[in-house]
């Protein structure tokens, strides 16, 4: 039993120093590698299913540094889920790529760049404890950073990985602080005992603690205002963006906060604070969405609005809607980038949503997988995402936060806006991909060569197509498991894992669940329609270009510059630091501690310069010094007395 | 006691003679006087072995070797003819620090308990007999038994104190000696001589 | 009215200061010896009064010791003088100044 | 045998000299297998029984005592590893010379390290300048050798204060035989005597560390060192002040550490932030690791001064940890400049297309310095600040934050500046690391991970035993 936790958990490790060290004798035969052992790691979590899936789980303690700092590995029901995501989801990932880098000569680094990221996000979730948690949080962001750097003789790509990594960073710092306090009144790391010792911590640092937990969630799930590094981290290649930055690393944000429900639960201030920033993320990355014209730009945007949906839903306490949306979006999303993920690498990666079009007659397979996942995402009835979506939208009503609601149905009828905007703007109309950048008003911007790393020769495109097609299914049927509310699979599954929330004030609820999804139904249909008019009619189709060229024209500023979080933060944070850094490097440490050292030793030398002038040879002068210095001897101890 | 106060008036008064003469054969002089008057203070403290050496050792030895010194420093070309003072007023720091000295000196000495009695309290018998305090008898027991690692060491530092001497006068014109000529020549181009030359 | 050992240390103080002061303030090197003599002789003095209060023949045998150092003084610093004046044909010690840093 | 380990090292240095010039690489492998020998002896000989010879006598004991255990030890192993590592990567003009030096630094080193006696340390702790200072002068890359004038100025003003500190803690002890005694064993010195001992060992420590405002030789001297001896400065020479601070002032001088407690943790505060945004504004890739070293040791100053077990053994780990990756980052680095004949970044670039291995030990090093969890700098971090909170520090533990970001701001810049990005078309662009080099580089990788993975030997060596006075000290009133 433990021998196969712990395979699944170092199997993905093993593959990633085996491909890493043999790296070019493996040649292509790494990428067949690297997905067989993933798949043998969701065999490994499959076989663990009926022990694992409950509140419990199998566990293995591995290593203990300090009394209190001990490491384990368990896999109990949420991380058996987010396992099988990892390694089922990750696995197909891995056959995809196997196509979409085949003429790539960098391919054995990059899997086992995806092995490695696999192994730590199995980290991540099968630690059972806090600081294990971090070690894998911080792994993923390696995995992240490496993987988004991927080509890294592109500087946008070297730049984005760097942003990745240092915001990702100021997460881990958040959790830290959570560790110390943590470890400071429960006296141990493990989830076990400080769930025991939770009811004894004082309120001030209950709240500093889930703070601090939420601050790593946020800057690994993007959430406002440290978003800002996952459009840039679109740099890499696409299926690093539909492993890492899509179904699985950005919602650990929500794994940790589904695991410290036992903490959230009695910190009604914190949860309060998550559900708002969840919303502020969901209505922000909705409303950036629509601005975008890079294909993975604008699933990047609603990823980050997706997860703020799931924040917002274990936000609140309603901890089975979220992570629901967590389980369907890692289907449909994953779906929606391997297809985008299609049409790029046919397109030669043009990714300019500008330059597309009438793509529908090219890619027939593209198109059906773009718009099931569209039509998942925007939580079309019987589709996998309206359930998920339903379930956070109306528990936000549940919890008594009505505000919320409304901005969870204003947000799903964006989502329907930008989605069919996409689909309208690729797949039909006239092919645009000959027409002049000017004529796009696309601003020129510099290709980075990086042709040399390939060679000509071609994939068979089954192995990209199956993939996505395994995918279809889960992106239908993922929603059902839920069907039923209570007595569903889906929440048998959980049970009573995440306890319930101090604040279950049991608010009267104005509407019934039916009658929320239907108010959603119709908003996502409005969406659906003013896309439909905006870019699918028959007259838009026509004369795109112009209109695609107006609407580039006439963006409003403040959607262009992303609502300025970049700016600002450059602004207040990151020149700040920089000039601080400056001044001191260059200025204080030179010009003044180092003067102030040089000064005495000019002092010194100053001092000499005068005794200089004492050492006069003429013995007279040494004598009347003796002399004086005999009249100091002789009235010290002639008031102080003789020396015993 | 009036012994005292007149040996130690002529004690004063041949010092300051000494100190204060421009030629130094009066201070030769005034530094046999002293010596004398020393000498029979020291009698009267029962140091007669001391007396005595103090007369043929100082009296007779080291000012002997002043008087030749000055008789032989007279015979060249007007060696004592003072150049100008570079140190004009060096008298008021030093007889400032030496009164200051000398203020804390007297306070620390009449503030504290120098010896159980008074010189002359313990009768020891007349100066002069044998095996008494002071006597050579007694001062050559000890030093040839319990002071005799000193009294050893002594002999060495004369010893060095002769090679010393014949070390300095010996050499009688240094342009003879090969590496003093040598180190001459080459300070005279580079720097200053260690000892300037008269103008 | 007895005379004190105190009497006697007074005495050898205001020689061994008078020693003192035409050590400082003379520039003839024959004469700033033999103060230096009289500095000694100065503290022979007191030694031997302290000698002769604590019945103790310690002191006498370091006067004696002091006589030796002062006669090998002596020799070399009037050699150091002869030395000197064979150089410089001038005994000034304003003019002796080749120690000045 | 511990006497073997500081005198074979010094003598087969000065015997090089006695080898024909041309034989450069016969006393390198010399060098290199006295280097491992040594290490092994040490890896293999933990609690060694002391060896102790009769010194001196008066005016105070003291003992030719050294003594293989503690956090020493491990300091020890250290030094004797990060030697043999950056000796077999000297490729420098004089080799023979360089390595005779090298040889005599790795005795000296280890003298200070394993002397139980305080006299004995202090002689140590002068003699491992002398090594330093000479290539300082000698393998200058600029024509003045004022860079060497500083260090030893600086640590010499160190040493003095150190060996007047000594001296009168041996006349007031009686015995400097004191580093490891059993606690409880030696009288306690009156408050006005140890306040004055520990400043002259605070002082010298401090100097040597370094601390803010002491700090100002270090960029200079590591700037101006060959990169396998600054790897093996920075690596263990800073560690001295430390090792002091843990193995002399905890268990001897507690009351003075309690009562210097808030002026230590404010300075070493003040170098954390300091010298982590000074790093972020270098171009010389050495100046950026010389002032992370400063930002990194003074957070091992803030443990040391927060008096608390967890973070004491958090400081062991960190201690050693910083060893390691400063010592690989300075390789690598010389690796760099080797290549390319420079080490400004505004001139490299692009080196990991043709250097991958070189690329990807420079990864790790680099992420085990900005404290990447699972890596021996992360241990040692979050020990040392898991400490702090419990000890009642805060606001220090949320100040102490910060520069973890701006460390991974750092070192990324450094990193990407040297190997990514387009590749720069006016450098040398040589070969990638040959097998021997990586193989000089393994060794610390290997060991980075294997600390970050368990930390626990390490911590249980200094934690609780060297701690342990100053842990349990309760200041009493005393008269002001």
């Amino acid at each position: 039993m433990n021998a196969l936790l712990l395979a699944l958990w170092l199997l993905p490790l093993a593959g990633a120093l085996i491909m890493w060290a043999l790296g070019p004798q493996l040649k292509r035969g790494a990428g067949p590698l690297g997905a067989a052992i993933v798949f043998a790691s969701l065999a490994c979590a499959a076989f663990l299913f009926p022990n694992a899936s409950n509140s419990t789980g199998v566990s293995e303690t591995l290593i203990t540094w300090i009394p209190g700092y001990t490491f384990g590995l368990r896999l109990d029901a949420l991380s058996l889920l987010w396992t099988l995501i990892i390694t089922g989801v990750g696995g197909l990932i891995h056959v995809y790529s196997i196509g979409y880098m085949w003429s790539d000569r960098a391919m054995a680094r990059f899997f086992a760049y995806l092995n490695f990221f696999v192994f730590a996000m199995l980290t991540l979730v099968l630690s059972d404890n806090v600081v294990g948690l971090l070690v894998g949080w911080g792994l993923v962001g390696l995995a992240s950073y490496f993987l988004i750097g991927f080509w890294f003789y592109k500087p946008t790509a070297v730049a984005a990985a760097r942003k990745a990594f240092v915001i990702n960073v100021v997460g881990d710092v958040g959790i830290m602080f959570a560790i110390f306090a943590l470890f400071a009144f429960t006296g141990s790391i493990s989830y076990v005992d400080i769930f025991a010792k939770a009811g004894t911590l004082p309120v001030g640092v209950l709240i500093a603690i889930c703070m601090g937990l939420f601050i790593g969630a946020a800057a690994k799930s993007a959430q406002v205002p440290l978003h800002t590094w996952l459009p840039d981290a679109m740099e890499g290649p696409t299926p690093v963006s539909a492993l890492i930055h899509a179904a699985t690393m950005v919602t650990a944000g929500v794994y940790l906060i589904a695991r410290f429900a036992p903490l959230y639960n009695l910190s009604p201030t914190a949860q309060e604070i998550v559900a708002l920033i969840g919303g502020i993320t969901m209505l922000t990355g909705a409303v950036l969405g629509v601005a975008q014209w890079d294909i993975k730009r604008i699933l990047a945007y609603s990823t980050m609005s997706q997860i703020g949906y799931m924040i917002m839903g274990v936000g609140v306490g309603a901890y089975q809607a979220g992570v629901l949306h967590f389980f369907t979006h890692a289907f449909f999303k994953a779906q929606l980038f391997l297809g985008a993920g299609i049409i790029i690498h046919a397109l030669n990666d043009e990714q300019d949503v500008r330059k597309m079009g009438g793509l529908y007659r090219r890619m027939p397979f593209a198109f059906w997988a773009m718009l099931l996942g569209t039509l998942a995402i925007i939580g079309f009835p019987f589709f996998s995402g309206s359930y998920s979506k339903d379930a956070v939208i109306y528990g936000t009503l549940e919890h008594g936060h009505g505000l919320l609601y409304l901005a969870g149905v204003l947000t799903a009828g964006i989502t329907a806006f930008y989605m069919f905007r996409m689909i309208f703007v690729v797949f039909f109309g006239p092919d645009r991909s000959e027409v002049p950048d000017d004529a796009l008003a696309i601003p020129p911007a510099p290709h980075a060569a990086h042709a040399e790393d390939h060679d000509a020769s071609h994939a068979p495109a089954w192995l990209m197509n199956v993939p996505v097609a395994i995918l279809m299914v889960p992106t239908v049927a993922a929603g059902w498991l839920s069907i039923g509310g209570n007595a569903s699979p889906w929440y048998q599954y959980f049970g009573t894992m995440f306890g319930t929330s101090e604040n279950v004030a049991a608010p009267p609820l104005p509407i019934p669940e039916l009658a929320s999804q239907f108010i959603v139904y119709a908003i996502v249909t409005v969406g659906v329609i003013i896309a439909y008019l905006r870019y699918g009619t028959p007259e838009a189709l026509r004369d795109s270009v112009a209109r695609l060229r107006a609407e580039g024209l006439r963006m409003p500023v403040a959607l262009r510059r992303a609502f300025w979080f970049d700016d600002v933060i450059a602004l207040a944070i990151v020149r700040p630091a920089q000039a601080l850094g400056s001044f001191i490097g260059r200025v204080i440490d030179p010009h003044v501690i180092d003067a102030g050292v040089r000064d005495v030793a000019w002092f010194a030398g100053a001092l000499g310069f005068f005794a200089r002038a004492l050492q006069n040879g003429l013995v007279r002068t040494y004598a009347l010094t003796l002399a004086i210095g005999a009249a100091c001897f002789i009235a010290y101890f002639a008031v102080m007395g003789a020396p015993r | 006691m009036t012994a005292f106060y007149v040996l130690a008036i002529l004690l004063i008064a041949s010092a300051v003679f000494t100190v204060t003469q421009k030629s130094p054969v009066y201070s030769v002089v005034g530094l046999l006087t002293n010596f004398l008057v020393l000498a029979a203070l020291y009698f009267t403290l029962n140091a007669e072995f001391l007396g005595i050496i103090q007369i043929v050792v100082y009296s007779g030895a080291i000012l002997m070797l002043f008087v030749f010194v000055i008789a032989l420093l007279s015979s060249g070309i007007g060696p004592f003819s003072e150049g100008p003072n570079r140190l004009p007023r060096v008298a008021i720091p030093a007889v400032l620090a030496t009164l200051v000295a000398f203020g804390f000196l007297a306070f620390g000495v009449l503030h504290t308990p120098l010896a159980p009695t008074t010189p002359h309290a313990a009768s020891l018998g007349p100066v002069g007999t044998a095996n008494v305090f002071g006597s050579v008898a007694d001062f050559g027991v000890a030093l040839f038994t319990v002071q005799l690692l000193p009294f050893e060491v002594t002999a060495f530092i004369l010893m060095v104190a002769v090679i010393g001497v014949v070390l300095l006068a010996g050499d009688a014109s240094p342009q003879k000696t090969r590496g003093s000529h040598e180190k001459s020549a080459l300070k005279s181009a580079g720097r200053e001589p260690i000892v300037k030359a008269g103008r | 009215m007895t005379v004190e050992l105190t009497n006697y240390v007074m005495l050898s103080a205001v020689m061994f200061f008078i020693g003192v002061v035409g050590v400082i303030v003379r520039r003839n090197p024959l004469i700033v010896l033999m103060a230096i003599e009289l500095m000694f002789n100065a503290a022979n003095l007191a030694l031997v009064a302290f000698s002769r209060a604590w019945v103790n023949n310690a002191g006498h045998i370091f006067v004696f010791l002091v006589v030796t150092v002062a006669a090998a003084e002596a020799a070399i610093g009037l050699a150091i003088v002869v030395a000197v004046f064979r150089r410089a044909k001038n005994v000034d010690l304003d003019e002796v100044a080749g120690m000045h840093g | 045998m511990i006497w073997a380990l500081v005198i074979v090292p010094i003598l087969a240095g000065l015997a090089l000299y006695a080898v024909p010039r041309s034989a450069e690489v016969a006393a390198k492998w010399i060098a290199v297998a006295i280097s491992f020998a040594a290490f092994l002896v040490v890896a293999f000989g933990y609690g060694t029984p002391d060896e102790s010879v009769r010194w001196l006598q008066r005016p105070f004991a003291a003992n030719f005592h050294v003594g293989l255990n503690g956090i020493g030890y491990w300091i020890v192993l250290l030094l004797t590893l990060t030697t043999g590592c950056a000796l077999m990567v000297t490729r420098l003009p004089r080799g023979r010379d360089f390595i005779a030096q090298m040889l005599v630094l790795l005795g000296a080193m280890t003298g200070v390290f394993v002397a139980r006696d305080l006299m004995l340390f202090a002689l140590f702790w002068d003699l491992m300048l002398i090594p330093v200072f000479i290539v300082l002068v000698a393998w200058s890359p600029t024509k003045t050798s004022a860079t060497a004038w500083k260090y030893l100025i600086y640590n010499l003003t160190g040493g003095l204060a150190l060996l007047l500190a000594t001296a009168a803690f041996g006349i007031v002890q009686g015995t400097t035989d004191v580093i490891g005694a059993a606690p409880g064993t030696l009288a306690t010195i009156s408050d006005a005597w140890s306040f004055w001992i520990f400043a002259g060992f605070a002082l010298a420590f401090l100097i040597k560390t370094p601390v803010f405002p002491f700090h100002t030789w270090a960029p200079d001297t590591y700037a101006d060192l060959p990169a396998p001896m600054a790897a093996v400065v920075s690596a263990v020479q800073s560690k001295a002040g430390l090792y002091g601070f843990i193995a002399i002032g905890a268990p001897l001088l507690a009351g003075p550490m309690h009562l210097a407690a808030t002026l230590m943790v404010a300075l070493g505060l003040i170098s954390l932030v300091y010298g982590a945004l000074a790093a972020l504004a270098q171009d010389d890739a050495k100046r950026i690791v010389a002032y992370s070293s400063l930002s990194h040791l003074g957070l091992i100053v803030l443990a040391i001064f927060s008096f608390n077990p967890i973070a004491y053994g958090g400081a062991a780990v960190y201690i050693v940890a910083h060893g390691l990756f400063s010592a690989g980052l300075f390789m690598t680095i010389g690796e760099v400049e080797l290549r390319e004949d420079t080490r400004l970044l505004s001139r490299l670039g692009g080196l990991a297309a043709r250097n991958p291995r070189l690329a990807g030990g420079f990864t790790i090093v680099a992420l085990a310095a900005l404290g990447l969890p699972g890596l021996c700098g992360f241990a040692g971090e979050i020990l040392i600040l898991t400490g702090l909170y419990q000890a009642g520090l805060v606001w220090q533990t949320i100040v102490a934050l910060v520069p973890i970001v701006v460390a991974a701001a750092y070192m990324l810049r450094l990193f990407q500046g040297a190997m990514q990005g387009p590749e720069v078309d006016d450098l040398p662009q040589r070969e990638d690391l040959s097998v021997l080099e990586f193989a000089a580089l393994a060794p610390i990788v290997i060991a980075i991970v294997l600390l970050g993975i368990d930390p626990g030997p390490v911590t249980a060596s200094a934690g609780r035993g060297a701690s342990h006075a100053v842990v349990t000290y309760v200041p009493t009133v005393t008269r002001r």
